[in-house]
């Protein structure tokens, strides 16, 4: 699969992202090649989405599970998770 | 057998999870915990503090961040137990167990652990109070605090 | 009533203190715990260890050495117990645990308390093996861990 | 009380010093004024204490229950005790 295609992913949004934009679990088609090109496409559909989304930099992503950076591949993937930084331990 | 990883959503004691991990690594000399606790909120009157996560991948940053301190570190054994959903103030969030022959690498080892789970482990913390829910922000120094890791060790 | 400082002749169960000590210490954000255990021998098949002190001093330099670590660092809680006498291969010899708002002064307290526990508290370690009985040497990485305390702090 | 004047002092020895002695504790009048001085008087005894005593720099002191330098003064003091590098913890 070459990162031009669409592609079907689940996205999960998690803490204030997902309490942003009202959804904890979405599937989306995309053609986004990375998570940064994919969180302008979903800021970009109305204004829950640009309001949980608008500051890159209080956003990670995780990629199937593992954290990423947000000019990685998104060729190959299944699951994209975008949420706050971490609050554990 | 003792247990390496463990992600709960009740209470636990870690007062019996220390005494467990001490008997399971009879060969260590020293065994270094770290126990959270829920406090008051910064601006008190804290209700419940509630902690979301991320299942499936919780597991696998808690299994990954145990692997790395294991393969830094020379322990015989190593804990992680973390708790979401609802907490009331004065309950224990989480706790690391480190268990090594010698004092300093469990010390190590258990400051490492908890490094990470504060910012690498998918978990997210709301304080709920009498004047609403509020996100705990991440705070700068949890982040710095990695970076010691990637310098070379100071001399001793 | 938590218990600060403990000369003991007897087992006691770490597990059972941490517990105790955690839940005396509320408004603290994290807990550290350091547990020595017995462990055999260097040349194997060690029997016992047995533990002499000073009777008057070791209870004056543990408080000594809490105060001190009370002092440098915003504690809410701190706690020593050490055994003396005769422990098998596996017991608990001592313990340690400091409670505090944020875990970096927790961890520190702790590695003072401990630095200065195996050089500056009044107790000697003897093992017993089947060849015969040895007194445990001082190490001098445990005297130059003192010097650490003496230095500026690192930068961050 | 001047360091010249004798004085009595109870001597506690701990570890394999107390071994090598023969003795864990024992009274003294001495007009030692330093720990250095009483450790050389008491070499001085005999065999056990010249071998419990010959390496000043694996011996260390306390008056009345204080850590003291070899050094220190024993003007007033009523307890010195001679040990081994400890090893707690």
């Amino acid at each position: 699969m070459t990162p031009e295609q669409d592609q079907t992913l689940d996205i999960l949004y998690f803490a204030w992202v997902r309490e942003r934009i009202g959804v904890a679990r979405e599937q989306v088609t995309t053609s986004a090649a990375t998570p940064r090109a994919l969180v302008a496409e979903l800021a970009a559909r109305d204004d829950r989405y640009a309001a949980a989304l608008a500051d890159l930099g209080a956003l990670r992503v995780a990629i199937d599970q593992t954290l990423s950076d947000l000019d990685a591949s998104l060729a190959g993937a299944r699951e994209v998770a975008i949420f706050p930084p971490m609050t554990g331990g | 057998m003792a247990r390496d990883i463990c992600l709960l959503d009740g209470p636990f004691d870690p007062g019996a999870e220390l005494t467990a991990f001490t008997a399971a690594n009879p060969g260590a000399g020293g065994v270094v915990s770290f126990t959270g606790i829920v406090r008051d909120a910064d601006t008190g009157g804290l209700q419940h503090m509630e902690i979301e996560h991320y299942p499936g991948m919780t597991e696998a940053a808690l299994a990954d961040i145990r692997a790395r301190a294991c393969a830094r570190w020379p322990l015989s054994g190593a804990l992680i137990v973390h708790r979401h959903g609802i907490l009331r103030p004065g309950e224990v969030i989480m706790m690391v167990a480190t268990a090594a022959r010698h004092r300093a690498d469990a010390f190590a080892a258990a400051e490492y652990l908890m490094d990470y789970l504060k910012s690498r482990a998918p978990f997210w913390k709301k304080e709920v109070t009498g004047n609403g829910a509020a996100w705990v922000s991440a705070r700068d120094a949890d982040e710095d605090a990695l970076d010691r890791w990637d310098r070379p060790a100071q001399p001793a």
